[in-house]
Parts: structure tokens; C-alpha cells; sequence
């Protein structure tokens, strides 16, 4: 019974879905010139009018070089990039918040008592194999949020990668034991930074993470003013954090 | 298609939620949901023959129709992240409901108040 | 300076990770700086944004301070800084408390949706953080999967807003023609995905058993967060949308009113009782932003504050007994000063003369019948009924009855800030202009969604 | 393309039911990994390599692996 | 002093009574006595027609202004307020709370004061609750079934007050003012009857609550009886008038046969004041029923204020000259009376502690001033000649006679008689018959109780001999409220009072009784005295007077054997199944019980699984909706 009311509501649900979905514009076809995104894109967003953009007087730009080229309000390749770590860049400090809670949550909720080993006996291959490759994951982790403005890629799936490698390191080592405070203190300086990027940027643009250092040539390195920075704060920031968590679910504690 | 595909999915999970007993199913559920939901984001942002979002050395050129919506991709990598804060706390939530309470199928918990 | 309230309390969150031990300093730090900086920019009297990283509005995020948010922003803010003077109570949760802070002000100035999903989301987790005090994890883990499903469905209500009109911004969302059954799709969503957090009847199911469950959860949760997601409802359906799907609301607020004070009435546990009140409250309050007009707003949020700041009284003295007394029976007679405030904030609660809630609770009836709203009074006025039923109760029971146990160590501070606020409620029924004032430019300010979109979207570059 | 997403999408439906209805937790754990995998190629269908990425490593990856510590830690967690 | 300025310093001075009174309660008695005297005063030195602003609401100007009927009330009010006060000074050493007794009973005062005083419906509402508030937190410093008495209290007067800030709001939105008396002229000119009735009996809720009319009498049993003794005094003298207040505002103020002319029911009354004097006769019936029943004789007089708020209502109600004034008079009269009679049992409790009929007796020998201060009380109760008790009666049968409403008058009737009966069984149990052994040793109480109560009797007595000092603002009153102003009942320079059917001359009836009383003296003096006789021989430890009963046999129940049990077992017989409207009531509040239950366990108890359940099914009802 309790089944058939589910699927009745959930076939409901998926029902209404549908009905919404009459509202917008089918797959495929969509006209970016609607969007704001289609500024991202260009990377003329200070050249707009905002006022008439918003009445409908779109102010699409033509056909034009981006790659290699100097000069654009916004350095980095990767326009997603741009978008998370640029024109909402406040997104992603909440959404380094987001995480940052968790990693405080899962402390507080787990935390508290004296902390025991959750024992299972890792196996010789894992062991010996982890100490090849932990190094090259940790490597992968760091180019990943590295070249997070120019590649698919950032600070979140670098910082997660890191977190990889400490698992890793649990799965296979007993003895491993993650340092609480070094992880902690990488967490909340890392944190810190971003919020302090943030401030100088105030400081120096007038605006809360405003983009303070020169943009370079976009596609190359160093090319996307604190975008590179940023990224890299969070992904060592969410390495750690991910550490953390993994680190406390994993140990147990006793009594 | 993908919108058929995220809607089904979110439906399922939903369905999930509403019949399992198991707090760890919910969990699951709620993933499946979230999910879902970035698909369907993903979705709105898709323009038929674009590419991704990313000027390379053979894609240096920008153009109306050329690219993807860059908007929503960005949106789903925080929404993504946020998905996986809240299945941490719910994740930790869960081991300490399995200690107070014994177990963590619904109909089983011990020590439940009213 | 808008950008601040968040910065820093943000800041001094991760700072405080590093630091545990002067983690309640840092509360403290941060709830005082924010308070100082709001005093300096009172009531501005006008839309001030704030275009993060100088993208201007609808590209970029931008902070909106207008009168609303500053209000809402202060309120949430004050309720803050009480919770921080007391740092016994605080205990290992500063830093927690610090970034539901930051998101509870970013939620309200936040002038995005998308933004505001993403702090709507940090207030879940940290709430969360906070609920699971005190052991009461079942509770916290149902409150994390509906908060899970409200997110889900708030976000698909930001990708459908921005599908119909190309932006996040809430001034673009507000001036774009939608077409009527976008708006619909738009608006259910939103009911939804707010409803969970505006605690309306059914989507309410974790209400009491976070705030029955510690005393700390109730305390913060039932103030500035419910405040905030409250003004979220206004903001959002009074000058975003222009009170489409208003019917939805009114009808699902009158049903929370009676459910909740129904199910206050039979409770046994005093910080469930009042949880459930304050559930009902909540649906006067959506009930009356439901009406739509800057009157019924001004009103309903005028009402939230009085609500807010008996709730922060009761919670506080509630918490307080419930965990250090087996048996209620009788504990006022050893705490006069904790009973007083208690019963001077419960009858502010019922709108008795003397106190606070009579100013708004008569306002409100009087502005509904002058428009012609004959339904709503009547519900108000039954569910009034209702608490009177309880209130009274509790307050016999706490009072006159034989008292059993041994007494607890007063708290100095928590009974100082219990009278004060008690003492405020009497001020605010002799000088209602205390709260009204604020709540009325705030009620103007999410009417007058002209001005708003003005204000935001005339702006070349982001200032302070 | 459109046949291999529909194949995706059948797999990600049925991954789904599975992990909804699946008996033992274990396996909901894994056909949901398996569900966040078959994403990822939708979101590279999409064309969205970044947030191919980004599942693949946190949808996919991370999320599997504190779903699993957790059920380590509770001991198999309860067979449904 | 201005109106406001007196109830506010009134309000702060209740503050520093209690804490002057955390002190010395006494001292804080003393001062709560002399702030009464000095109120009195003070209402006799206001002209009508004063009035000041208390602030505005909304652009309403809130307004307190000084009539003839805020005289009278107020008046009727601080006589018993005060007396009480008096009678606290030394009763309260018997209380667990004296100091938030002072407290609130100044605060009730305040309250009380500011109802009769007020111009518009919510200064009236204001006052109203401060009143209620105030004396809701007395009421569970009693025994320990008064904390329940207090919620039902507080509920049911809140059901009462709540229809009438509905109806006062209603009245706002048409007529757009809350001024009474600008509403009363607007209402005449109002074509609609439906909301016009609506808004009356709305408004009259309220009254019907206060005064323990039908529907909503059954709080005055249970707060009446458990209330702190002295204070039950206040509860049924005093708090009970402002629902007749509020009665008389509806009725009259609102000129009720000019609004409802076009719904004459009966002889002239409209439907509206007929269905009010319908409630009333049902009052009338149940109250002397219930309390021919009772057994805890606070009880008993509580459901006797039922019945006499009943002769109030009809009195009113039928907006006769003749019925208005006798209504009104019978505020007066029972206000004393009942202030009285619960001052007496409070003395008695005082020295016995008990308030069951059953276990007492005899007290006649043993406190003889409560005695007489009981049996003057319960004659004007009763309604009996010469005590100012019968004058209201009379006045309200000669309008009922007049009007036709033989029904009504014969249930007014049969009240009267049902309130010898019932008055009588306290008397012959308490203060008659056998003294119990364990009370061999009670003393009369002490002047500071016993003169209030004697001050009350005899204000009652002289008005039973010349009304006219109560009757002249009476007709002040009516001639204010242009109920046929042209007719004078009053007629002191003739010592009558003029009815339609005969006139009444209270000097003339009081000599007749004196002089049967001399003659009946005379009589007793002259036959010898009966002699006193022990008969507690065999069940000296019991100390209960039952041996007279027995024939050698041991007596198991004795309490079966005192005469007092089941006083009038064949007349209460008659009515054993009757049906309970206090258990409707209870059903009504079981069932909010057990739909927050219902709401508790569907909603909000249940796991997560519940939650996504009816979030769903929500969101698909707004979809439904609204698609």
C-alpha cells in the first residue's frame, strides 16, 4: 500500500515535472543571447549597459578573438572558471562555506570522546602500491586546481583528489593517522585567505573579491589574475577539509 | 531527453524517500535527487552544436551559438559541492543514530521519543 | 560595508578552527562588529547594493541593503549578539553559530537567487550542526533530509526563474515579463523550497523535534533564522514576484496556524509546546506577507519581531529549565526573575494588553478587516483561543504547582537578558514605534518593487 | 548520440531503482556510485567537462567513499 | 488628575505594591485598602462627562470618558473591591502568595475601572484583559484544583472576549470608528440587520462569558469554588459585572430596540434582546438547579451568580423602564450579597478549613457576627423583604408582567423560589444543626474581617429601606440611554417606587417588618428557651453528632447519617440524569486534544520517509491548484 501511495505521488511529481518543463525552452535550444551568460562568454560584462540590457536591448558582441589575446576584464580560458571564480566568485565562498560547515558539523557531531583505530588489516598490494602512487595522485590533485583557468578542472576536484590520497593512506597504513591540527589549521588559514582576497580586494577595487591583480594573456598560465590564487587556496582548503572528514568518520571512537 | 531522464530520476528518488526504511536509503535518495537536479541544470544550459565553455588554441573565437551555457555548469560544480556537505553531515549523522539508537532502520530504533 | 556583515564573521569562523579555545570570543567579536557596523549605516533609506567583485548587477552577485534587508539584517544580527553574551551556552558550537551568522545575513542581502539557495543551504547544514547538540541526532537527520528536498526544489525553482528571464538577479527575475504559467511553475516551486525553512503546515515535520531536542537549537533557529527565511517569503513573493502564488501561501498559512497551535496544545514538553507555536505564529506571519500590500507586510513583520523576541525569551528559560529540571513543576518559585520574563513573554504571545504582541496582533485584525478579509481574523482569533489554553497551563503548572526538586544554579546572564527583553515587550506596547517604525519602512520597502529594481539595476558600478 | 544517451539514461534509471530498492546497503552504495559514473558521461555529453570532473572525482568518488566508511563503521550497517 | 493618568499610576502602583508588600505583606494590604478608599472617593468627586485620551491606535483616538454608568459600576465595584481589601489585611496570613495578591488585585481594579470608563471597544478590550489577566493569576493560588480552574477560566472568558474584539472589529470596518457611542448612531442608520445582529451578539459574547450566561457558565463553578476564598468575593461580586457591563453596552448603549426594529420578535423586544433573555432564563434555570445540587458551598453560590446573572440579562434585556432599572439594581444588589456570603464562607474556611457542607455545622454558637452577616446576604439574595434583594426582583417580574413574557417571568419565578432552597442548605448546614467536635475551639473571626462584611449588610439594608440613592443614577443611566426617558419610577418625595401594576413603598414594607420582628421577639422571650443537650456520647473520638440515629448499632458511613448529606435527596432526584453541558464542553476541548494528537503523530512524529511524503503530496495540491 505504502508503495503504491509512493509511486502514485512520485508518478504525480515526475507528472508536474513534466508540465513545468513546457515552460521552458526545449533541449538543445536555447538562445544564449537571452542570458546573461552570453557576457560571461564575451568577457564584456564592463562594457555593457546594464540598464538596456535588462529592457531587452541586447548588446551581443560580434565575432571576435579571445584566445591569446590581452586586455579582457577576465584572464582565464575556462569560462566556468571564470564564472565560479570571478563573476561569482561569492558562490564559491559560500560554497567553500557549505563545505567548511560539514567538515565543522561532522566534528561537532562526531566528535567529542576518546579516539580509537578502526582496524582492518590492509593488504601488501594496496600498501605497497599506495606508496607509488601517492605521490602522483597528490601531483594530479595540485595541477588539477593549478591549471583549474585554463583546463576542465579546479580547486574543488583537485582538493578532493587530495582527500583521495589520505584515504588512501587510511586504507592502507594501520598506523596512519591524520595530524587533526595541521589539517585544521591548513583548513581555516586557507579559508581565511579566501576571505581575505576578498577584503583586499575591497580594499583595493572598491568591491568585495574584486579581481585585484592584472589579467595576462588568456590561456596562459599565469594569466587570470587571482583566479589561479583562489583556486589554489580552495583546493588545499577543501584537501584538507575532505581529509578531515573522511579522517573523523573514519576513526572510531570508543565507548 | 535528459530533461525525460533528470524528472524519472528525480521521481525515483522521491519514491525512494517515501517507501525505504532505512535512514542510509534516505541518504541515498536524497543523493540520487541531487543528482538528478545538476543533470537537469546541465540540461537548460545545452545548446544544440556547442562546444564546452573553454577557449582553446583550435576554439579561440567567440560567437553566439558556439558554446554551451557556462552559466549553469558553474551553478552545478557548487551545487554538486553542496551535495556533498549535506550527505557528510547526514553520513555522520547517521553513525551516531546507529549508536544511540541501535540501529538505523526506522522500524527498529530503539529509544525513538514520541 | 554591506560585505562585511558576511566577511567577517566568515573570516573569523575559519579563523576560529585554528583556534578553539577563543572560539566564543570570536562569536562575540564578530556579533559586535556586525552590530557596530549596522549602526552605521542606519536605515538607509533608499536600495544601497553592493556588486561583488564589481560586477554590476544582473551579471554579477550584488548585496542589496535597502530598508527591508537592513531591518530583517538588524534583527538577526541582535539576536546574534544576545546568544553570544551567554558563552555557557554557546559551548564548542561558536564557530557553527559564526557561519549561520554569515549565511543568515548573506541569505537576506543577498540579491540573487542563486546566492541565496547557496546560503539557504549553509543555514541548513550549520542548523543541522546545531540541532544534533545534546545528542538529538534522529531529529537533526530528519530536519537534513527535508532541508535535502527543500534545497533540491528551491534550486529547480532558481534554474526555472532563470530560464524564463537569462539571470539570477532578483530586480531582473522581478521586472521580466514571465509568462503566466512559468510564474506558476516558478512560484510552486518556491513555496515548496521556502516552505520547509518558513516552516508552513506540512512541510513543518522537523520543527519540533529540533526545537524540543537542545537548548540551544530552539533558541537561534526560532528567532534569526526563521526571521530570516521569513523575510526570504517577502522578499521573494511580495517584491519578486509580485505576490503571484500569494493564494497558495495565504491557504497553506491559515491550516499551519490552527495545526500548529492544535498540536501546541496537547504537548507535554514546554519547548515542543512552544516550537509548535511558534510554527503557527510563523503562519500568521506568511499569511499576512500573503496579503500583499506594504500595510500587511509592515504588519506582519512588526508581528515577527514582537514573535521573535517573546520566542527568544521562552526558549531561552524553557532550555534552560527543561535541562536542569526533572520535574517543571513549580520551578518559578525559585526563579522569579526567569518566570517573570517567561510569563511577560508567553502573554505577549497571546496579545494580551501590557505587552507587545497586543499592539501587533490588534493591528493586524484591524488592518485585515479594513481589507475586507473576514476569514483570517476569525483564525487568528480561534488559534489565539487555543494558546490562551496553553499558555495559561504551562504558566499555572510553572508557577503554583508543588515544586519537587532541589534548585539549579541561576543563570546571571541569561535571566539579565530575559528581563531586559521582557521589559522591552512592556516598552514596545507603550511605545510600539520601537519595532514599528522598522518593520513599516521594511513592509514599504518590500512592497515597492519599482524602487528595487531602480535601485539595482540603475547602478554602473558597485560601491561600498 | 542521442541512442547513447538514451542507454546512459535506461542505466542511470535502472542504477537508481537498484540502489533505492536493493536489499543490502552495499549494493545501494555502489549502484549509486554507478548512477554519479553514467552521469559523468551525460555531463560530457552536455559538454561540460568541468563538471564531468568535478562528479567524477566528488559525485562519484568521494561521495562513494564516505558513504562506504560510514557503513564500515557501522559494522554492514542494517541489512534491510 | 486625568482619567488615564489614575489607571496608569494605578498599574505602576500594583508594581510597588508587590514589592512593598515582599516586605511586609500587611503593610502592602494597608496601602491596597487606602488606595481603595481614596478611589472612591474619587469616583464620587468626578463630574460625568470628563474625559481623556489614552493614545491612538491606528489613527483611532483611544478615549476614557466618566457617565453615569461608569459612576454606577465603578461604584458598585470599589465597594466591594474595598471591603475585600479590608478583609484581606488579616485573611491573607492564611495565603501562600500575599504579596502577588496585592499586586493583582490592584491591577484588577485598575482593569475593572478602565472598562467602565472606557468610550470605545478597545480601550474597552484593553482594560478588559488586564482585568481578566490579572485576576486569572490569582484564581490558581488556591487549593490544588484551582490551577485547572484558572484555564478554564482563562479559556473561556478568552472565547467570550475574543467574539468581541471579532464583533469590535467588525463594527470598525463598517462604521470606521470604534467610538460606542458613534457606533451606536451609525448602527440605527444601517439597512443590513444580518451583520448588525451579527455584530451584537458578537459583541455581547464577551458579557455572556463574563456573567456566566448559558452557554458559558460552567467556568464560574469551577473558578468560583477553587479561587482563594476572599477572592471568590471579588470574582462573583465584582469581576462577574463587567460582563453585565458589557451587556448593558450592547443592549443599551446600542440602542437595541431602535436598531432591531425591524425584527420585532415578541411584545416589541427584537429577536436579538430575545434571544439574550432566552440565554438568560436558561441561565436562571440551570444555575438554581446546579446549586440546589452542590455540596461545596463556594459552589453553590457560584452557580447562584449564574441564575442572578440571568435575572440581570433579562432585566436589561427587555429594555423596559422598569426591567432596565431592575436589572441594573440587581447588579447592585447581588455584587453585595454575593460579596458578603463569599466573605462568610471565606471566614469559615478560614477558621475550619473545609468548604464542604457535609463536614461542617453549628457554627451559629461559635461565630455568630458571620452568621448574621450570611443570613442578611442570603435574604437580599433570595429576594426577600426588607433587603434591597427583593426591589430588583420585583422591578424586573413587573416588566416581564408587563411585556407578556409569562414563560420568562414564570422562570424568574421559579428562580426565586429555587434560591430559598438553595441558600438555605449552607445555613442549616454550616451555621445550623450540630457542631462537629474538632471545631469545639473556632473562634469568631476578627473585626478587620467581620466589619467589612457587616459595612456591606447594612449598605444593603438601608437601600432595601430607600433605594433611591441607587435608583437616582439608575435613572440618570436610562434617561442617558433615551430608554422611555419621560417615565419616573423613582419617586423618593412619595417614598414609592412606581411599577405599572401597584407602587412600592419601602419604608412602609421595612416598619411592617420591624414591627413583625418585634412581635416574633416578643414571642420568643415569652416561652421558655430550649435546653442544649451533649449527644455525643458513644463516638466521642469521631466528634460527629450521630448517635441520634443509631439504636446500639456501629455507623460505618457516618458521613451517610449527617443530615446535611443529600439535603434535598427527592427534589435532587427529580433531576438526577440531566444532561451535562460542562461534559460537552469537556468533549469540545478533548477533541482539540486528539486532533493535536492526530496532528502531532501524522506530521510531525514520523520518519523522514512521512516528511518527503507530504512534501510531495503538498507540492502536487498547489500544482493541482493552481495549473
Amino acid at each position: 500500500m505504502r508503495r503504491l501511495y509512493a509511486i502514485l505521488v512520485g508518478a504525480g511529481l515526475v507528472y508536474m515535472l513534466f508540465a513545468f518543463l513546457g515552460t521552458i525552452s526545449p533541449y538543445g535550444n536555447v538562445n544564449l543571447s537571452d542570458r546573461v551568460s552570453a557576457h560571461f562568454l564575451a568577457k564584456d560584462v564592463n562594457s555593457v549597459d546594464a540598464s538596456k540590457w535588462v529592457s531587452g536591448d541586447k548588446q551581443i558582441p560580434s565575432k571576435m578573438k579571445v584566445f591569446g589575446k590581452k586586455g579582457f576584464e577576465d584572464g582565464s580560458a575556462n569560462v566556468v572558471t571564470s564564472i565560479v571564480v570571478n563573476y561569482r566568485s561569492f558562490d564559491t565562498l559560500g560554497e567553500v562555506t557549505v563545505l567548511f560547515a560539514s567538515a565543522v558539523g561532522v566534528g561537532l557531531i562526531l566528535g567529542g570522546t576518546r579516539r580509537m583505530r578502526y582496524g582492518r588489516k590492509p593488504n601488501f598490494i594496496l600498501r605497497v602500491s599506495t606508496g607509488i602512487l601517492l605521490p602522483l595522485i597528490i601531483l594530479f590533485g595540485v595541477y588539477i586546481f593549478v591549471h583549474g583557468h585554463l583546463t576542465p578542472g579546479g580547486g574543488f576536484p583537485g582538493g578532493t583528489v587530495i582527500a583521495a590520497a589520505v584515504l588512501l593512506l587510511y586504507l592502507s597504513n594501520e598506523e596512519f593517522s591524520l595530524n587533526m591540527v595541521v589539517s585544521k589549521s591548513l583548513e581555516g588559514s586557507m579559508g581565511s585567505l579566501y576571505v581575505i582576497f576578498g577584503l583586499i580586494g575591497l580594499a583595493v577595487g572598491g568591491a568585495f573579491l574584486f579581481n585585484f591583480l592584472p589579467n595576462g594573456v588568456v590561456g596562459s598560465l599565469f594569466s587570470a589574475g587571482v583566479v589561479p590564487l583562489v583556486y589554489m587556496t580552495i583546493g588545499l582548503k577543501v584537501g584538507s577539509e575532505l581529509s578531515g572528514v573522511v579522517a573523523e568518520i573514519h576513526e572510531e571512537r570508543e565507548g | 531527453m535528459v530533461y525525460a531522464i533528470s524528472i524519472i530520476l528525480i521521481g525515483i528518488g522521491i519514491y525512494g524517500l517515501m517507501t525505504q526504511k532505512n535512514l542510509f536509503k534516505h541518504l541515498i535518495s536524497l543523493s540520487i535527487i541531487d543528482t538528478a537536479v545538476n543533470i537537469f541544470i546541465i540540461a537548460t544550459g545545452y545548446v544544440e552544436g556547442g562546444k564546452a565553455p573553454i577557449y582553446t588554441k583550435s576554439l579561440p573565437n567567440f560567437a553566439i551559438g558556439k558554446f554551451v551555457d557556462p552559466l549553469p555548469q558553474a551553478l552545478v560544480l557548487t551545487a554538486i559541492v553542496i551535495g556533498v556537505g549535506t550527505l557528510a553531515v547526514g553520513a555522520s549523522l547517521l553513525v551516531r543514530i546507529r549508536e544511540k539508537h541501535s540501529s538505523i532502520d526506522v522500524e527498529n530504533m530503539k529509544g525513538v521519543e514520541e | 560595508m554591506i560585505s562585511l556583515l558576511i566577511a567577517i564573521p566568515l573570516l573569523l569562523a575559519f579563523v576560529s578552527v585554528m583556534w578553539k579555545r577563543i572560539s566564543k570570543s570570536l562569536f562575540f567579536l564578530a556579533a559586535i562588529v556586525n552590530l557596530i557596523i549596522l549602526l552605521a549605516s542606519w536605515f538607509p533609506n533608499g536600495v544601497e547594493i553592493h556588486a561583488m567583485g564589481n560586477w554590476k548587477p544582473p551579471f554579477g552577485i550584488n548585496l542589496v541593503l535597502d530598508n527591508a534587508s537592513f531591518y530583517a539584517v538588524l534583527v538577526v544580527n541582535a539576536f546574534f549578539f544576545l546568544v553570544s553574551l551567554m558563552p555557557k551556552f554557546v559551548e564548542s558550537y561558536g564557530t557553527s553559530l559564526m557561519l549561520l551568522m554569515a549565511a543568515a545575513n548573506g541569505f537576506i542581502l543577498t540579491g540573487d537567487l542563486f546566492n541565496s539557495f547557496v546560503f539557504m543551504e549553509i543555514m541548513t547544514i550549520t542548523a543541522v550542526t546545531i540541532a544534533s547538540k545534546r545528542d538529538n541526532f534522529y531529529n537533526a537527520f530528519k530536519y537534513l533530509i527535508l532541508g535535502g528536498i527543500a534545497g533540491s526544489i528551491y534550486l529547480l525553482a532558481t534554474i526555472f526563474a532563470y530560464t524564463a528571464t537569462g539571470s539570477l538577479n532578483m530586480a531582473h527575475v522581478s521586472m521580466a515579463a514571465i509568462s503566466a504559467s512559468s510564474l506558476i511553475a516558478i512560484t510552486t516551486l518556491y513555496t515548496i523550497g521556502l516552505g520547509v525553512e518558513a516552516k508552513l503546515f506540512p512541510l513543518n515535520g522537523w520543527v519540533s523535534g529540533v526545537y524540543g531536542g537542545n537548548d540551544l537549537a530552539p533558541v537561534i533557529l526560532g528567532t534569526s533564522v526563521s526571521f530570516a527565511a521569513l523575510y526570504m517569503v517577502g522578499r521573494l513573493f511580495g517584491t519578486v514576484f509580485h505576490g503571484n502564488g500569494a493564494e497558495v501561501l495565504y491557504t497553506l498559512a491559515l491550516i499551519t496556524i490552527v495545526a500548529g497551535e492544535v498540536a501546541a496544545l496537547r504537548q507535554q514538553n514546554i519547548l515542543k509546546a512552544f516550537a509548535y507555536s511558534s510554527v503557527a505564529q510563523a503562519g500568521v506571519v506568511v499569511a499576512m506577507i500573503s496579503k500583499g500590500t506594504a500595510k500587511s507586510m509592515g504588519l506582519a513583520y512588526f508581528h515577527l519581531t514582537n514573535d521573535a523576541v517573546a520566542k527568544f525569551v521562552i526558549f531561552l528559560v524553557a532550555g534552560f529549565l527543561v535541562y536542569n529540571y526533572k520535574n517543571l513543576n513549580g520551578v518559578f518559585k525559585k526563579h522569579k526573575i526567569l518566570g517573570a520574563s517567561f510569563s511577560m513573554a508567553t502573554f505577549s504571545l497571546i496579545g494580551f494588553p501590557l505587552f507587545a504582541g497586543f499592539q501587533s496582533k490588534l493591528r493586524m485584525i484591524m488592518a485585515l478587516f479594513s481589507m475586507k478579509d473576514f476569514l483570517f481574523p476569525a483564525v487568528m482569533l480561534l488559534a489565539t483561543l487555543i494558546e490562551v489554553g496553553y499558555v495559561v497551563r504551562w504558566n499555572v503548572r510553572l508557577w503554583f504547582e508543588e515544586e519537587t526538586q532541589e534548585k539549579a544554579e541561576t543563570p546571571v546572564v541569561a535571566s539579565t537578558i530575559a528581563l531586559i527583553l521582557a521589559i522591552l515587550l512592556v516598552a514596545v506596547f507603550l511605545k510600539p514605534e520601537i519595532f514599528l517604525n522598522g518593520a513599516m519602512k521594511m513592509g514599504n520597502a518590500l512592497a515597492d518593487s519599482k524602487d528595487y529594481i531602480q535601485g539595482v539595476l540603475s547602478v554602473v558600478k558597485g560601491g561600498m | 548520440m542521442s541512442a547513447l544517451i538514451w542507454l546512459a539514461g535506461g542505466i542511470m534509471i535502472v542504477a537508481a531503482v537498484f540502489a533505492v530498492e536493493a536489499k543490502k546497503i552495499l549494493d545501494a552504495v555502489i549502484a549509486m556510485s554507478a548512477l554519479s559514473l553514467v552521469s559523468v558521461f551525460l555531463f560530457i555529453a552536455m559538454r561540460a567537462p568541468d563538471v564531468a570532473i568535478t562528479e567524477a572525482s566528488v559525485g562519484a568518488g568521494l561521495v562513494t567513499a564516505v558513504l562506504l566508511v560510514t557503513l564500515f563503521r557501522m559494522k554492514g550497517g542494517d541489512d534491510k | 488628575m486625568a482619567l488615564s493618568t489614575l489607571l496608569i499610576s494605578l498599574l505602576v502602583t500594583s508594581v510597588i505594591i508587590y514589592f512593598v508588600s515582599k516586605a511586609s505583606w500587611r503593610v502592602g494590604a494597608i496601602l491596597n485598602f487606602l488606595i481603595g478608599i481614596f478611589l472612591i472617593s474619587y469616583v464620587f468627586a468626578l463630574h460625568t462627562g470628563t474625559t481623556s485620551d489614552l493614545g491612538t491606535l491606528f489613527g483611532q483616538k483611544l478615549q476614557l470618558t466618566w457617565t453615569n454608568a461608569s459612576f454606577y459600576f465603578s461604584a458598585v465595584s470599589l465597594m466591594v473591591i474595598v471591603s475585600v481589601m479590608l478583609f484581606a489585611i488579616k485573611w491573607l496570613d492564611s495565603q501562600k502568595y500575599p504579596a502577588a495578591f496585592n499586586m493583582f488585585l490592584l491591577m484588577m481594579t485598575a482593569g475593572s475601572l478602565g472598562v467602565f470608563m472606557a468610550a470605545d471597544l478597545v480601550t474597552l478590550y484593553i482594560f478588559w484583559e488586564i482585568a481578566v489577566l490579572s485576576s486569572m493569576l490569582i484564581v490558581p493560588m488556591g487549593k490544588k484544583e484551582s490551577r485547572k480552574a484558572a484555564v478554564i477560566y482563562a479559556v473561556m472568558s478568552a472565547s467570550g472576549t475574543y467574539m468581541y474584539l471579532y464583533g469590535a472589529f467588525l463594527a470598525f470596518q463598517r462604521y470606521g470608528t470604534l467610538n460606542i457611542s458613534e457606533i451606536a448612531k451609525q448602527m440605527v442608520s444601517d439597512p443590513s440587520t444580518g451583520i448588525k445582529a451579527a455584530i451584537f451578539l458578537l459583541l455581547a459574547s464577551a458579557g455572556i462569558a463574563k456573567s456566566g450566561i448559558f452557554p458559558l457558565h460552567t467556568w464560574l463553578r469551577i473558578a468560583h469554588g477553587n479561587a482563594p476564598d476572599a477572592f471568590s468575593a471579588v470574582l462573583s461580586g465584582q469581576l462577574v459585572k463587567l460582563g453585565s457591563y458589557v451587556l448593558m453596552v450592547t443592549v443599551a448603549v446600542i440602542p437595541s430596540l431602535r436598531v432591531f426594529a425591524n425584527i420585532p420578535f415578541y411584545s416589541g423586544i427584537p429577536a436579538t434582546n430575545y434571544f439574550l433573555i432566552a440565554l438568560g432564563a436558561t441561565s436562571i434555570i440551570v444555575g438554581t438547579l446546579m446549586a440546589i445540587k452542590q455540596d461545596d458551598m463556594k459552589m453553590l453560590i457560584a452557580f447562584s451568580s449564574v441564575a442572578n446573572g440571568g435575572y440581570i440579562l433579562i432585566g436589561i434585556g427587555t429594555m423596559d423602564p422598569m426591567g432596565f432599572e431592575g436589572g441594573v439594581l440587581h447588579v447592585f444588589n447581588h455584587a453585595l450579597a454575593a460579596a458578603v456570603i463569599f466573605m462568610a464562607f471565606a471566614s469559615v474556611v478560614y477558621r475550619t478549613h473545609t468548604k464542604k457542607i457535609s463536614e461542617l455545622g453549628g457554627l451559629i454558637h461559635k461565630m455568630p457576627i458571620t452568621f448574621l452577616a450570611y443570613l442578611f446576604a442570603i435574604i437580599s439574595l433570595a429576594g426577600i423583604p426588607p433587603m434591597s434583594g427583593f426591589i430588583s426582583k420585583w422591578m424586573i417580574y413587573q416588566a416581564l408582567v408587563r411585556k407578556g413574557m409569562f414563560i420568562t417571568a414564570f422562570i424568574a419565578f421559579f428562580g426565586s423560589i429555587g434560591s430559598f432552597l438553595y441558600v438555605f442548605r449552607p445555613l442549616a448546614g454550616v451555621f445550623l444543626g450540630q457542631l462537629p467536635k474538632k471545631y469545639k475551639d473556632v473562634k469568631e473571626v476578627s473585626p478587620v474581617m467581620w466589619i467589612p462584611m457587616m459595612i456591606l449588610v447594612v449598605i444593603s439594608l438601608i437601600i432595601g429601606i430607600w433605594p433611591f440613592p441607587v435608583l437616582q443614577p439608575i435613572e440618570s443611566m436610562r434617561a442617558d440611554f433615551g430608554i422611555a426617558p419621560m417615565v419616573k419610577i423613582s419617586d423618593p418625595d412619595h417614598w414609592l417606587i412606581r411599577g405599572f401594576a401597584g407602587n412600592w413603598n419601602p419604608v412602609l414594607v421595612f416598619n411592617l417588618f420591624l414591627i413583625g420582628f418585634i412581635i416574633a421577639y416578643i414571642l420568643y422571650t415569652m416561652f421558655p428557651r430550649s435546653k442544649k443537650v451533649d449527644l455525643l456520647a458513644p463516638h466521642k473520638e469521631e466528634g460527629t453528632p450521630i448517635n441520634i440515629y443509631t439504636g446500639g448499632e456501629y455507623i460505618y458511613t457516618p458521613e451517610l447519617y449527617h443530615y446535611n448529606t443529600k439535603f434535598y435527596a427527592g427534589f435532587e432526584r427529580m433531576y438526577e440524569k440531566h444532561p451535562s453541558w460542562e461534559k460537552v464542553l469537556g468533549m469540545l476541548a478533548k477533541f482539540f486534544h486528539d486532533l493535536g494528537e492526530w496532528v502531532h503523530g501524522w506530521f510531525f512524529r514520523p520518519s523522514p520517509s512521512a516528511y518527503a511524503f507530504w512534501v510531495s503530496l503538498t507540492i502536487l495540491i498547489v500544482f493541482w491548484v493552481r495549473w
